[in-house]
Parts: structure tokens; sequence; C-alpha cells
């Protein structure tokens, strides 16, 4: 074998600490490298031309680069070797920069660990083969997981672009948390406005299918190739018979439903659709509270309906989709301020509730037709406080991060209040105003000049009623450094958010990483934002941190691009650093079979033997199977268990 | 190529590329200036890491090794930290016993986004190991050759090596199953040379029954031989088969079996090298055996058996025309002594009343570990530095495994994997054991083989008897060998480990 | 159920009908209290506001005492009646948890105390309040059982201050927000209780006497919220809670150009009435505020 | 007003002093004022708590010496409960607090009440409320402290007028002359 070595400089980054042309000619001396140089940047366009030519010129086999990490330059220089000829993956790094010139200060030591690192590439890429890359079809269809406004978007744009798109809800109708607001900031133009267009879209597009009241149950396969098990719930309403009239809802007897539409505010029936603009406009029948299907007795609403459209027989089912990409869309859910807010009285005072209740307070289609009204007495309120950072950068519950919507439409909120009730006065209660996107500044100072609202620099410490009716709420201000108190009649809490109620089961069931919060995590927060580590499985909305529309529009549309992108090529390829089986030395045992955390290995009789075999579009090469095998018949490749007893060995020789 | 001679030490990162190899990029990108010993090698994910890589490692001259993952619940692959985390524990603690100090070896989790923690963790791991200084190197150390006279442990019950009363029953079970024809054969044990050595019987017609012995000198494991007779039987139903026939059903093999034997037949059932409609097991309760080298002990070496008998507790064996009485509490295996199964844990026949044996029984430390934690970590390196040296590389202790299931492609014959070199150096005949001892982690049942088949008298066994005890204080007591449907520990996680503590290093 | 016991100074002055009351409850309820023999005062405020080693000293030495007095009498438990004091004995013991703290108090004791150890082996024992073991260890139902009188109708006021459930890392007892421990007892007695909102609003505490004017607006507001949500009486569990609410009612009355008259009892007058004790064990003549007029509500006749 | 110059008035020492014996790690503190807007002694406050907890963030020494406030804090630890960073809130006011007094700092009459109390407990091993109360008014000349109470709480015959005096008074007495002779009390 002939190997080349090139030692990289960068500048002054490496070569500053660490004696670049000494390593280069220390590695003359390494077994099979039949060449090595030193260069000033080997990313560089000549830096690579570079080691084309040398590969050419010397006949090399195989390239040892060191310079910075191979997270950051290994596709670079895979790419140089390739056009050198070569197999990409006859090529190894020495990262010796992050690793070494940028964290060491002795310039000896530095320089012998560079030596060593580039003598374990040598010694690991002895024993490199080259790999080759499968190719294999895709299924031009994507499932959409949640149908909030960042859900409807990616579905509309993959629609558009011709895919087959697979829309799935949780809930009877979509829409999502936008589907609840009533205005929308920072140009309070109306929510079911704006977002009404695009959910009839969706109802009316020929390549989306919608399934509402369903769940994803199941999910294998792999990028481009997945099967996906969908839980659809029974509505007991044939929605193909059911004309959205309404007739149901008006005769249910079971008129004391919870209404989670409205959340909470009000009671509706069991049978109900949850709001006039609803898609799909079908009604529902809510099993927990229906009658006839609790107590056996009423079926009221079948005798009303005049096409016959209730069926109190309808089950669950299971619907089965093949898709090849995914983009979970599940959004986000108010943290539970109740258990962790005894001093806001945990959810024991009724005029205590949370922005999102407020919301359908103001709201024209709200259990109250759009009046503001304080829960406990139906009275209009004329002193309203807002408390901003309910459950948000309040590290002793345990939620440091800041959930970065609520100060804008608490500004919002407030300036409605001003609008339906003229006479009323507003009390925002606020630590930081985090007012950071387009026209946001504007829309708080408007808050605060043109609309009067008293804007407190203070968390709030407690809100006690006053036994009068009132509420005293308490804070301190903190630019005048004093205590204050001002007696309310309504207080509206900005409760925190969190990933969607049930987050933590899909991303196991799509086998992505999630955080303590239940926010998916992407694949780099800055640069693959809408990625996930799983291929072929795309983040939108909320569920990936707070958003607010705009970014969550932009989100939805960038997953969809990504989702055509990748679909959009006519076969993918397999990266082929994934595990093999020797099958003469496997026994069969299935230990590989029993940790493999993708179901990428399976049992196969080959010749009335039992052996393990690696799904190779599955496999995503983490190794675990190559370090359970006892008897190594099982290997990771690029990573075998030779190639690391080797950089073992050129560390440890005694 | 070395480590600067007096400025550093030789220190092996293993780091999963996802977090750790990020989170040292990070620090490195942040200029955050550590001690220069460390040298990472790059994994795709801390469940790649065979613990058997840092423990070649620290036998080939590190002084300190490092393994570092995603936190756990973060893993790139979901779960490869969790297995990771179970079997980097067992490597903690099972270095000890060999004479390498535990704090040589540490794993931790860091994520991409943890420079600082990252420089917290590589400074803190390296100062410790300054601290600790240069390892002692196996090689290098003095040897030991004093093997110490170790008084057996109290058994835990009453043995004996009077006959069997149920003994007639099991022949009956065993001759009216022959005579059907559904057994291939049924594998047992018989009188050999002298009347204290049996050797194994394979019964295929019912007169062979009369053959069969039971008692104290079912001495041996018939492990090995099950799966290729179930491979046999299976050809046999094979002659005569033409291509495009239905496959004909094979015949059963039949096992008589001890309680230890069913221990090694429920591993073996466990990890699917054989199928429970393969067997037909035959089972009854065991009363102890006897230890042949604690026999000889007693009536000293290169006699000529002439009659053993057993009566309740006493054994008479007369050797050269002379006559002794022994105790079995003077000469049964020290596996008997501690043995709280006498009875096979699953079977399909049982002759005779089960043997009982206290619930709360608690067996003592083996006499070899007892013995071996008393030593210091230098007295231990030096005791398995003298110990190894008898080691002929002989593989009988494989051989006579019954969890050895790799057989012909077995890592110390192999170079594609090439852990094992194939120089006689003391390193790599210790390494080959700890690669036993390690591969048998969770499913060693204990039956003493290994030791027993040593012809050199190397202690082998207390290897394995260490790594057991730490899988039982990890995983609730778990005994492998006892339950046919329990998940061996090294092929399950817990989110949360009860009993694995988040390792700290001391200024990190 | 034996209890090792820790009057606190206030009980032999000030609070002498918390005392009274308290025992003569546990008696009837069957609960034995074993007095610590020679108990010294635990510092209170002025020691924890002048020194946290002296205070933790103070308290030591009593702990000492009470794990002797428990290994003795085989009392399992450790208890007190008085909040401050059981917040400085709690208070010692966790931060005795740090050597070096550990260390300095053990330098100006007589001899060091005892080691914390591990759950379930504690040479130094925790200190509870007789409230947290009459409703966690002993139960309401058991207590429901007992009652004789039950308060129906009398509507009121369960005030905790702030100390009972104050610090939560250190007190370790119900929702330091809105703790419901007394409400559910009072509950049990028969009584009617009303949604007191300020249960741990702090009342003035020990600035009665140097900052007068602290104390009187803080009492005020309470007893102005009490009468407000209608209640008859204030149940508190703190000597200094009932002094600053009873002794001081008229000085906060004054203060919020109010007249008051709000009867403030220890929740253990009150289940003593409930239970059927004698007037004379409970020492309701010894409340500056009468609850005469109240207790007719249940039918009581006190001379009080 | 003068400015106030922020390198010079960093006491780093005191800081990191408060810190230490509080066992609280300051620079967690954000300013929310959620201590301040509970403190129930915050209207008598010369300087608010989160103000004060600001100026040992800034090792304004003697700022946080000059105060009153940690003086008059009632050790409810409202603050301590509330916070959203988790800061023992009421020991950083106790330890600024001892801190003072170690260095010969103390409050008018608030010193003379804790002085009197502790005389009584050192005397005797018990608190003596009289005794207290008579000794604060000498120590004070505040001499008609809360005698508008006496016609109240007299008749009651709660107070004794001798004090409990226990066995192990010399202990508790020798437990205050260590404290006194290591110098723990400055």
């Amino acid at each position: 074998m002939k190997i080349g070595v090139f030692i990289c400089h960068c500048g002054s980054n490496i070569a500053g600490t660490v004696d670049c042309v000494k390593v280069a000619k220390n590695a003359e001396a390494f077994p099979d490298v039949a060449y090595s140089t030193d260069n000033m940047y080997m990313c560089s366009e000549p830096g690579q031309d570079h080691i084309v030519e040398m590969v050419k010129k010397h006949d090399l086999d195989g390239v040892v680069v060191a310079s910075c990490s191979p997270r950051m330059h290994e596709p670079t220089f895979r790419r140089a070797v390739e056009r050198a000829g070569l197999n990409k993956y006859m090529f190894e790094m020495a990262n010796i920069r992050e690793h070494v010139s940028w964290i060491g200060k002795d310039k000896d030591a530095n320089t012998n660990k560079a030596s060593e690192l580039v003598r374990m590439a040598v010694e690991k890429l002895r024993r490199n083969a080259p790999l080759f890359s499968k190719k294999f079809e895709t299924i031009k269809k994507v499932l959409v997981v949640g149908a909030g406004v960042a859900g409807i978007q990616a579905a509309l744009d993959c629609a558009d672009a011709g895919l087959q798109v697979v829309l799935v809800e949780r809930e009877p109708a979509i829409g999502g948390k936008m589907a609840k607001l009533d205005k929308t900031f920072p140009t309070v133009d109306c929510s079911s406005c704006i977002l009404g267009p695009k959910m009839v879209d969706v109802s009316q597009h020929p390549n989306i299918t919608l399934y509402t009241l369903s769940e994803v149950e199941k999910v294998s396969g792999y990028v481009g190739n997945f099967s996906v098990n969908i839980k659809r719930r029974a509505p007991y309403v044939d929605f193909s018979k059911c004309t959205g009239c309404g007739a149901c809802m008006e005769k249910c007897p079971a008129k004391k439903t919870p209404d989670r539409f409205n959340e909470f505010m009000g009671p509706t029936t069991a049978i109900n659709i949850p709001f006039p603009q609803a898609i799909p406009k079908k009604a529902t029948i809510n099993p927990q509270y229906c009658r006839k299907l609790t107590e056996g007795k009423c079926g009221i609403c079948a005798k009303i309906c005049p096409t016959g459209a209730i069926n109190y027989e309808m089950k669950d089912e299971v619907i089965t989709e093949e898709v090849g990409a995914i983009v979970a869309a599940t959004g986000y859910d108010l943290m539970d301020w109740k258990s962790n807010y005894g001093e806001y009285g945990g959810g024991r005072y009724p005029d205590v509730i949370t922005s999102l209740q407020y919301e359908r307070l103001l709201s024209a289609a709200g259990p109250t037709g759009g009046h503001i009204l304080r829960p406990s007495d139906g009275r209009e309120p004329k002193k309203v406080a807002f408390i901003c950072c309910v459950g948000s950068r309040d590290r002793s519950i345990g939620r440091p991060y800041c959930s970065g919507f609520c100060c804008m439409y608490t500004a919002k909120q407030a300036v409605l209040t001003k609008d339906h009730i003229p006479d009323s006065q507003s009390y925002v209660f606020y630590m930081d105003i985090r007012a950071p996107g387009k026209l946001y500044d504007e829309f708080t100072r408007r808050a605060i000049e043109e609309y009067g609202t008293e804007y407190i620099r203070g968390r709030v410490s407690a809100i006690q009623p006053d036994g009068k009716g009132q509420y005293i709420v308490r804070a301190a201000d903190t630019l005048l450094g004093k205590p204050v108190e001002v007696a309310v009649d309504l207080v509206v809490l900005a409760v925190g958010v969190e990933g969607a109620k049930g987050s933590g089961k899909l991303a196991e069931t799509l086998h992505i990483s999630y955080d303590n919060f239940g926010f998916f995590l992407e694949s780099h927060i800055k640069l693959r934002p809408v990625e996930t580590n799983t291929a072929g499985v795309f983040l939108a909305g909320s569920c990936q941190g707070a958003k607010d529309i705009p970014s969550s529009v932009a989100q939805g549309s960038g997953a969809a691009a990504k989702v055509i992108g990748l679909l959009s090529k006519p076969k993918l390829e397999s990266d082929p650093q994934i595990s093999n089986v020797n099958i003469k030395r496997c026994v069969g045992c299935g230990k590989c079979v029993d940790v493999c955390p993708f179901q990428a290995i399976t049992k196969e009789n080959i010749r009335g033997e039992i052996k393990a075999q690696v799904i190779e579009a599955v496999c995503q090469g983490c190794g675990l199977c190559a370090a359970t095998c006892p008897q190594g018949a099982i290997q990771l490749s690029h990573f075998t268990d030779n190639q690391i007893l080797a950089e073992v060995n050129a560390l440890c020789q005694c | 190529m070395s480590v600067l001679t007096g400025k550093e030490l030789r220190i092996v990162g293993f780091l999963c590329n996802w977090c750790s190899y990020g989170g040292a990029d990070t620090a490195g990108v942040a200029r955050a200036t550590q001690p220069t010993d460390l040298r990472i090698i790059r994994v795709p994910c801390s469940g790649r890491v065979n613990p058997l890589f840092p423990l070649k490692a620290l036998l080939s001259g590190a002084d300190g090794v490092l393994v570092s993952g995603c936190h756990p619940r973060d893993c790139h692959y979901s779960a490869g930290n969790f297995y990771a985390r179970r079997r980097l524990e067992l490597l903690k603690e099972f270095l000890p016993i060999v004479g390498i100090d535990p704090a040589r070896f540490h794993y931790t989790w860091v994520s991409a986004s943890e420079g600082p923690r990252w420089k917290q963790v590589v400074t803190a791991f390296t100062d410790r190991i300054h601290k600790l200084g240069p390892a002692p190197k196996f090689q290098d150390a003095v040897p030991s050759y004093d093997m110490p006279d170790l008084a057996p442990v109290a058994p835990l019950r009453n043995l004996s090596c009077g006959a069997n009363p149920a003994l007639e029953d099991l022949k009956k079970q065993l001759k009216e199953a022959l005579s059907d024809d559904h057994l291939f054969c049924v594998v047992g044990w018989q009188k050999s040379f002298d009347g204290l050595h049996a050797t194994p019987l394979h019964m295929r017609k019912p007169e062979d029954v009369d053959k069969l012995i039971w008692g104290p000198f079912n001495v041996h494991s018939t492990a090995n031989m099950i799966p290729q007779l179930v491979n046999d039987a299976k050809a046999a139903a094979m002659v005569g088969v033409k291509r495009g026939d239905p496959i004909p059903p094979a015949k059963k093999i039949g096992v008589v079996v001890k309680g230890c034997d069913g221990k090694w037949l429920v591993e073996l059932l466990q990890e699917k090298l054989i199928d429970r409609d393969a067997v037909e097991i035959f089972a009854m309760g065991c009363n102890g055996t006897v230890s042949y080298d604690r026999i000889i002990a007693k009536i000293g070496a290169g006699k000529r058996i002439d009659s053993v008998e057993g009566n309740g507790d006493t054994l008479r064996v007369v050797a050269d025309g002379q006559e002794y009485s022994l105790s079995m509490k003077d000469v049964a295996q020290d596996k008997c002594r501690a043995c709280t199964v006498p009875n096979a844990p699953v079977y399909d026949h049982f002759a005779g009343d089960p043997v009982k044996v206290s619930e709360d029984a608690k067996p003592e430390a083996a006499a070899i570990l007892a013995y071996l934690d008393g030593l210091t970590l230098e007295q231990r390196m030096s005791f398995w530095r003298g110990a190894i040296e008898r080691c002929i590389r002989c593989h009988a202790c494989r051989n006579a495994c019954p969890m050895c299931v790799c057989r012909e492609y077995c890592v110390a014959d192999s170079r594609e994997p090439h852990w094992v070199t194939q120089e006689d150096t003391p390193v790599n005949k210790l390494f080959f054991q700890l690669i036993h001892a390690l591969h048998l982690a969770g499913r060693c049942t204990g039956c003493g083989e290994c030791n027993r088949a040593c012809p050199m008298g190397v202690p082998v066994g207390a290897l394995k008897l260490h790594a057991a005890r730490i899988v039982r204080a990890l995983f609730d007591g778990y005994q492998p060998g006892t339950k046919l449907e329990a998940v061996p520990p090294f092929l399950g996680y817990e989110v949360e480990e009860k009993n694995i503590p988040e390792h700290q290093i001391e200024g990190a | 159920m034996k209890l090792a016991y820790y009057p606190g100074c206030s009980g032999m002055g000030t609070s002498a009908e918390y005392e009274r009351s308290t025992r003569a409850v546990c008696k009837a309820l069957g609960i034995e209290l074993q007095d610590l023999p020679d108990w010294s005062c635990c510092g209170s405020t002025p020691a924890h506001a002048t020194d946290a080693v002296l205070s933790a000293a103070l308290s030591a030495r009593n702990l000492t005492i009470a794990a002797k007095t428990m290994a003795q009498s085989g009392a399992t438990k450790f208890t007190t009646p008085c909040p401050s004091c059981l917040l400085n004995l709690k208070t010692a013991r966790h931060h005795m948890a740090e050597p070096e703290f550990r260390a300095k108090v053990d330098a100006i004791l007589d001899e060091p105390c005892p080691p914390i150890g591990q759950k379930g082996e504690e040479p130094l024992p925790d200190t509870y309040s007789v409230l947290q073991l009459l409703v966690e260890d002993y139960g309401l139902e058991n207590i429901k059982s007992k009652v004789k009188t039950p308060l129906k109708g009398l509507k009121i006021a369960p005030y905790y201050g702030c100390l009972l459930s104050r610090p939560p890392k250190i007190m370790q007892f119900d929702d330091p927000e809105n703790p419901t421990s007394m409400d559910r007892l009072l509950e049990a007695l028969g009584a009617e209780v009303v949604p007191f909102p300020l249960k741990t609003e702090c009342c003035g505490a020990s600035m009665g006497i140097p900052r007068r004017d602290i104390t009187e607006r803080l009492s005020g507001r309470l007893i102005e919220t009490a009468v407000r949500y209608g209640a008859d009486m204030i149940a508190v569990a703190c000597p200094l809670c009932h002094m600053n609410l009873d002794l001081r009612q008229e000085q906060a009355a004054r203060a919020k150009n109010a007249v008051f008259d709000m009867p403030v009892l220890y929740f253990t007058q009150l289940m003593g009435i409930a239970l059927g004790l004698k007037e004379s064990d409970l020492g309701l003549n010894k409340l500056c505020v009468s609850p005469t007029q109240a207790l007719q509500k249940i039918g009581k006749e006190v001379s009080a | 007003m003068d400015s106030i110059n922020l390198e010079a008035v960093r006491d780093e020492d005191f800081l990191r002093t408060v810190e230490k014996e509080s066992g609280q790690n300051l620079s967690r503190c954000y300013q929310c004022g959620k201590c301040t807007a509970g403190c129930p002694c915050g209207p008598a406050y010369d300087m608010q708590v989160s103000q004060v907890m600001r100026a040992i963030q800034l090792g304004d020494k003697q700022a946080v010496f000059e105060a009153a406030s940690p003086w008059l804090c009632v050790s409810c630890s409202t603050c301590t409960a509330r916070c959203p960073n988790e800061i023992d809130v009421a020991r950083v006011m106790d330890t600024v607090r001892h801190m003072n007094r170690r260095e010969g700092g103390k409050h008018p009459t608030l010193n003379a009440f804790w002085d009197s109390f502790l005389k009584t407990v050192r005397l005797s091993g018990r608190a003596y409320e009289l005794g207290v109360m008579a000794l604060y008014m000498l120590r004070t000349g505040k001499v008609l402290t809360d005698m508008d109470l006496a016609p109240r709480i007299m008749p009651k015959r709660k107070l004794p007028f001798v004090p409990h005096v226990i066995r192990g008074k010399a202990a508790v007495g020798r437990i205050f002359k260590r404290f006194h002779d290591l110098r723990m009390d400055g």
C-alpha cells in the first residue's frame, strides 16, 4: 500500500503551535507512507489539487490529511480523493487543529501529539477498504404529522410540488393553535381570515389525504421507504354523509361536555363541530360524554340527523401508509402551570386564566361571542393584569428557557382589551420585552404609547383575592426599586410552552431525539434546523422549539423544501459505513438482533443454518452489534475491530 | 513514537462522533486550553466501544482510558449509550481483580455543545492520571507464585454421596422414553476407568440405561455435545430425503441433568443455540459432586483407585489397597458448596423429590475471591503475573466451557478480528482469559469447568466469579441460567439504571 | 405512638395555652409525649439573626438530648409545636450536613453532636411539627373517629404562617404556597374552612417589638381579609403568629383604622373543643380576644 | 447623586465570601424582583431585597452594610420559596447580617432586642420574655415599648415573673463563651 500524508498549516491556526514541517518529516517513517508534505491551506483549491496531483504522481492508494476536525472537512477531502480516482473511503483525517493546536500551549508536546495522531490515521488507513454505496428507490409520498399552521404549510408546499401528502391530525379539526387565536401580531389581522383559506386548500387539494382524529402509531422502514401505521379514532359519524349542518349539536342533551377547542372556557355538546370554520366541517362524537355510548340510552342525534350519518357502531381503525419522508409538526402545549404556581392560585381562582383561554374570550367565535367576560361572574373586567414568563425562564420549576412569543401576544392582548373595553386599563408585568422580529418592537411601543398599557418590570410574587371580588397582584417595580400592588378584575397568565403532549412517544416512534421539555432535536441548531438525525424525518414549527406564526410557516416551507429535494432524486444512495456479517463466523445466536436499536438485523435461514443478516438501508452504522458479537462475526465497515485495534496499538504497544 | 518522557502520560480516549467528539471540537474552537496527554479515537457511538478496546489499551501500556458518549437519552442512535453504560460499568468494576486501578478508567457523557465541560473532564482526568503516575505494566510485575491454601467454604446444605433412591425411577422414565424411538439418544454419565471418574454415556436403546450412574461422580458437564447432537439428529433425519421433499422432523436429544447442568441448558436455550423442542430434559435433585483435586490431596497423588463407595456424607476410597474414609464436607466441589440450584430450572421429567435449599441461603464469597480481595492491587497483578506464566494456551478452559458458543470461531484463533496475537507473552495470555471472562459476564452459570479443565491449575474461574458478582450487584441479583425468559443484562438496559452511579472525577 | 417532645420557651410564657392544649389533645388521642430532660432555648430568631454557628449550636444541644431521649424511651419521632423552634432545629441539622460548618458547631459544644447518618438509622433526629405528625402519622380518619363535638357551622380561616412549610427544601412539609393540612384537619373536626388566600403571608414575626409598624400593617391585613371571607375565627399553629394576631389585634386595628373582634385560636385548642376536652385544659381563658360568642355557634358555652 | 464607579466599588472578596457562606450562586439572580414583591417587610426597607442582591453582585459591600434591610428581614423565606433561580435569598440576607455583625455593624434597635433575648438564654438556658422586655427597654431607652399591651396580657397570667432556670444552664453558657472566645462573633 502507498499512502500520502498531507499536513495542513491552516495559516497560523495549526502552524502557530505545531511544527508542521516536522510532523510531515516524521510521517515519512511510518509504514506504507510513500509521500509526505505540508501545505499552508489543504482545503483550498490548490491544496486539494495538490492531493489529486500527488495521488497520480506517486500512485497512492490512500490519503491522510492532518488538519481540522473531520466534522468540518471530511466530506471536502473525500471528494478530492474521489477526484483523484480513489475510493473516497481510502482517506483518513487527523484532527490536529481542534484537538491539538487550539488547545495545547506547548509546541513540543503539540508537535509530538500531532505526529501520533497522524500515525494513528496511517495505521487505520492501512486497514481501510474501498466501500461502495447502494442505490435504492423511494416512495414519492410524504407523511405530515400535525395540521397546525406549520404542518399545513409543509403539506401544501409538498402537494403543490406534485408529491402525495398524508396529513395526520390528532384533533377533530385542523388548524392547531392558530385556529384558536383571535387576532395575530404585529398586524392585528384576524387569525381565521388568514388561516381559513389555507385550511380550505388542504381539504380541496387533490394530492392531500387528511386523517383527523388520528395518530401515528408505528413507523418502520427507512428514508425513502417508510411504512406507517396510523390509528384513526372512531368519529361515530360517517363523514361521507355528514353535511355539517349542526342540527345534532342543537339537540344533543349532553350539554356539559368539556370544550377542548375553547380551552375549557365553556361547555359544549357530546356531538359537535368544534368551530364554524372547522375543516373538516363534520360532527364527531366525544365517546366519553355521549349518553348513547356511555349509558346505551339516548340516540337523539341519530334520530335528528337528516342524512343518517350517525353510526354508534364505528370502531377505531388502523391505516397503513407507505411514504418516503416524514415531517413532524406536532406543535406545542402550555406547560402545567397549575401544579407549579401555587402563588398564582394554582388554578383555584376562576379569574386567573391562560392567555390561550383569553384568546377564546376575545374571539367572536368563542364561548362569549367575542365579549370579554369574567369566568367567575360574567362581568366585564375593567382592570386586567397580564403576567409574563409564567413557566418560562424559571429554573426553580425546571423551565430555564424563554418561550419566545409570549411578550408579543401579551402586547397584542393588551391592545385588544382596550379595543373591546375602551374604559379598561391593562397592566403588563414583564421581565424583559423580547420583540426582535420585524415590526415587533414598534408594536409593543404602540401598546404602551397609544393604548396606555402600563408596563411594570418585575415578576409577580403572588396573586391574592381580596375577598371583595378583585385580585391583588403583588410585584416589584424593579425600575423604581419598590414593591407595588394593583387590584384587578382579571389576570391573564402568559404560560410557557413545551412540546405537545405525547411528543416523547412520537419521537421514539420516529427514532428521533427529544429534550426534557418534549421538543424534538434538530440535526444542527444553526445549520440543519429542519433535519433530524434520522434520515428522511424533518421538523416544522413549534415541535422543535417555541416559534411564532411567521417562523412556523417559514420552517414548514423549509421542511417541505427538504422533502421535495430528497424525493426529487430518482434514487437514493445508502451510506456504506454499515455493519455486515461474516456468515462463516456467525453462529446465529441473535445477540446483534436483540440489541440493534433500528431493527436493522434479521435472522435468516441460510442453507439450513440460522445467520444474522443486515438490512443495508436500515442500518445506521452505530456499531452496537459489532461490540456485542463475541466472535466478531459482525463488523462495522470503516470502524472494524481491526481498524480500532490498529489505532489502539499505534498508541499503546508494549 | 512515545509519550514525551516526564511530561505526558499515555491517555487514550474513545469518543462518539456525534456528541463527545463534537464537544471536544467545541472546546477547541473556544481555544479551551487543555493538557496535551489525551489521544482521541473517533468511533460512531459509545455503543461501538467494546469494553475490550479500553481493556486492551490498559493492558498494552495506557496509563488512563477515557470513554465519552452522548448523554443518556440523547444518543444519536437512540440507545447505544445505554448499552455502553452497562458494559463500561462492568469493565470499570472488573479491572481491580487483575490489579488495574479502576480510577484509570473513566466513562462519561459530554454533548457537542459542552465545550467547557469537555475541558473540565480532560483536565480533571489528566490530573487524576498524573496523580496516580505511570501505570504499572503487567509484563513488568514481579510474578508471585504463592498459591494460597484455600480452606473450602461451608456448604449451604447437606451434601451426600450415598445412592439416590430415585435413580430406579429415573431409569424407568428413561427406558420408557427410549422405547418409542422419538429420541435420537439420551446423554448421561457412566463409570469410567475407575470408580472415581465418570465418562459420558449415550443411551440409544432401553438396555443402555442400565449403565447410567448418578451421584457424586457425575462431575463433568455434557453441554458441549448437545448442540452437536442436535445437528446430528437433524442430519440423520435428512438421510434419504430428496430435494423438494418436505423436511422431516428431527428426533429429540435427551439430556440427564443436575441443577447446574440445568443452568447451562437454560442459557443455551435462551441464546437460541438449541430449540426447546429439540431436547427432552430428564432431571433429578443433586446432592453435590466431588472434586478430584481434593480427593487426590487427601489420598496422595499417583495412586490406583481400587474401589469407591459412598454412604451418606462418607466416601470410602480404597487406593493401592489402602482404605481412606473421606467426608463430603472436605471433598465436595466449591460450586456445590455455594449451590442454590440443586434442581434443574427447566425439565420434562423429574425423578424423585426436588432437593430443598433454604430460600434465604446466601453463599459466601468463593475462597479464591476472598483471597484476592484481601490483596493490594499490586499484589493482585503479581498474583496473575505468576499464575498466567503457567498457561500453555491449550484452551482447555474454553473447550470445557458450556457457554463458549463461538467454538471454532473464537477470537483467540482469528486474524479478522485480530484481538489476540500468537506471541507467547504474559499480556497476551492474560488478555485471552479476560476476554473469556468478559464474554461470559451475565452468561456464566458458574459450572467451574474452566478451572477443572485447566491442566496447569491456573485459577481462571476466579475471573468469571468476579464478573458474576459484579453482575449480581448491578442487576438485582441476576443469576444466569435460572430463568428461560430473562433478558440477559448486557442485551438490555434501563433508561435510569438503579445501581449504576454517575461517575465523577474530582475537580470536574 | 410515642414522641420525644420539645415545648419551646414561649410555651412557658406567652403561648401557655398552646402548650397546655397540645398536651391535652395528645393525651386524649393516646399519644405519649416524652419531654426532653433539661432542654434549652433553640436561640429563636435572635440567634440565627446573629450567627448561623451559634444558632446551630444552641439547637444541636437539644438535638443531642433528643437523640438520647429517643434511644432511651423508644420514642419514634421528635416533635415541637413551635414553628420557630422547628425551623431552627431543622435548619441546624440541615446545615450540619456540611462538614466544614459542622466542625465549627462542634467546636463550641461541650461534646460533638452525633452524626446525621443515613436514612433509616438516624442518630441525630429530624424534627417534625405537631401538626405534621397529627396529619401525616396519626391520620385524619383516626382523629375524625374521636370527635365528640363537631365544629359544625363554625367558619374558620386557617392561617399557617410562613415557617411551617418554608423554606421548602428544609421543611419538607405540605405545599409552601397553598398548604392544606390544617384545612383538612379542621374539616375533620367538622368545621367549615373558608378559602383564606393569605394562609402563608407573614404576620410580621418578631418585628413586633423593634418595628411595631411592620407587624401592625401585616397582621391588620390578615385579620381584615379573614373578616371579608366571613371567618368566625382564625386558627393558627405558631405562638408568634398568635401573639401578633391576638395580643396585638388592637394595635393592628388602630393601624388599619378599624375595629376587629376576631378570635384567634391555636388549632390544638379547636381540636380540644371538638374532642370534648375540659375548657381548663385548653387555656381558652388565656386568649385576649374572647371566642365566647363565636363558639356559641356550635352550642358551646365557654367562660373565656 | 454621585455616580457609582463600578471598579472602585467592586469588592470581589466580599462577593465570594457571601457566596461561600450562604452557599448560593448569586450570579444566577436576573433581577426579576419577585423576592421584593413578596417580602412582607419591603415597605419598611431602605433597600429592597432585589437591590441588596444587585449590590452584592456588584461587590458593593459598603452599600450592603449600610442598608438597614438585612437587619429587618424576618426570615419568613417567602423570597426563597418563590425565587425562580433557586437562590436561598433569606439565607443570603442572614449571611450578610452575620458578616456585618462580625465586622462590628449593628442595627440601632434590633441588636438590642436580639442581644437582650440571647442574654436571658445565656443566663438561664431559656428565653425569658419579661426579662427580654426589661433588658431591651434598658438598652434602648425605649421604656414605653408595648406598654399598651401590658393591661391585655398581664391579667392572663401567662408571663412568669421569674425565669425558668435549667440545670444545664452552665452548658448553654459555655456555648456562648466558646462562641465569643473563638471570636466567631467578630
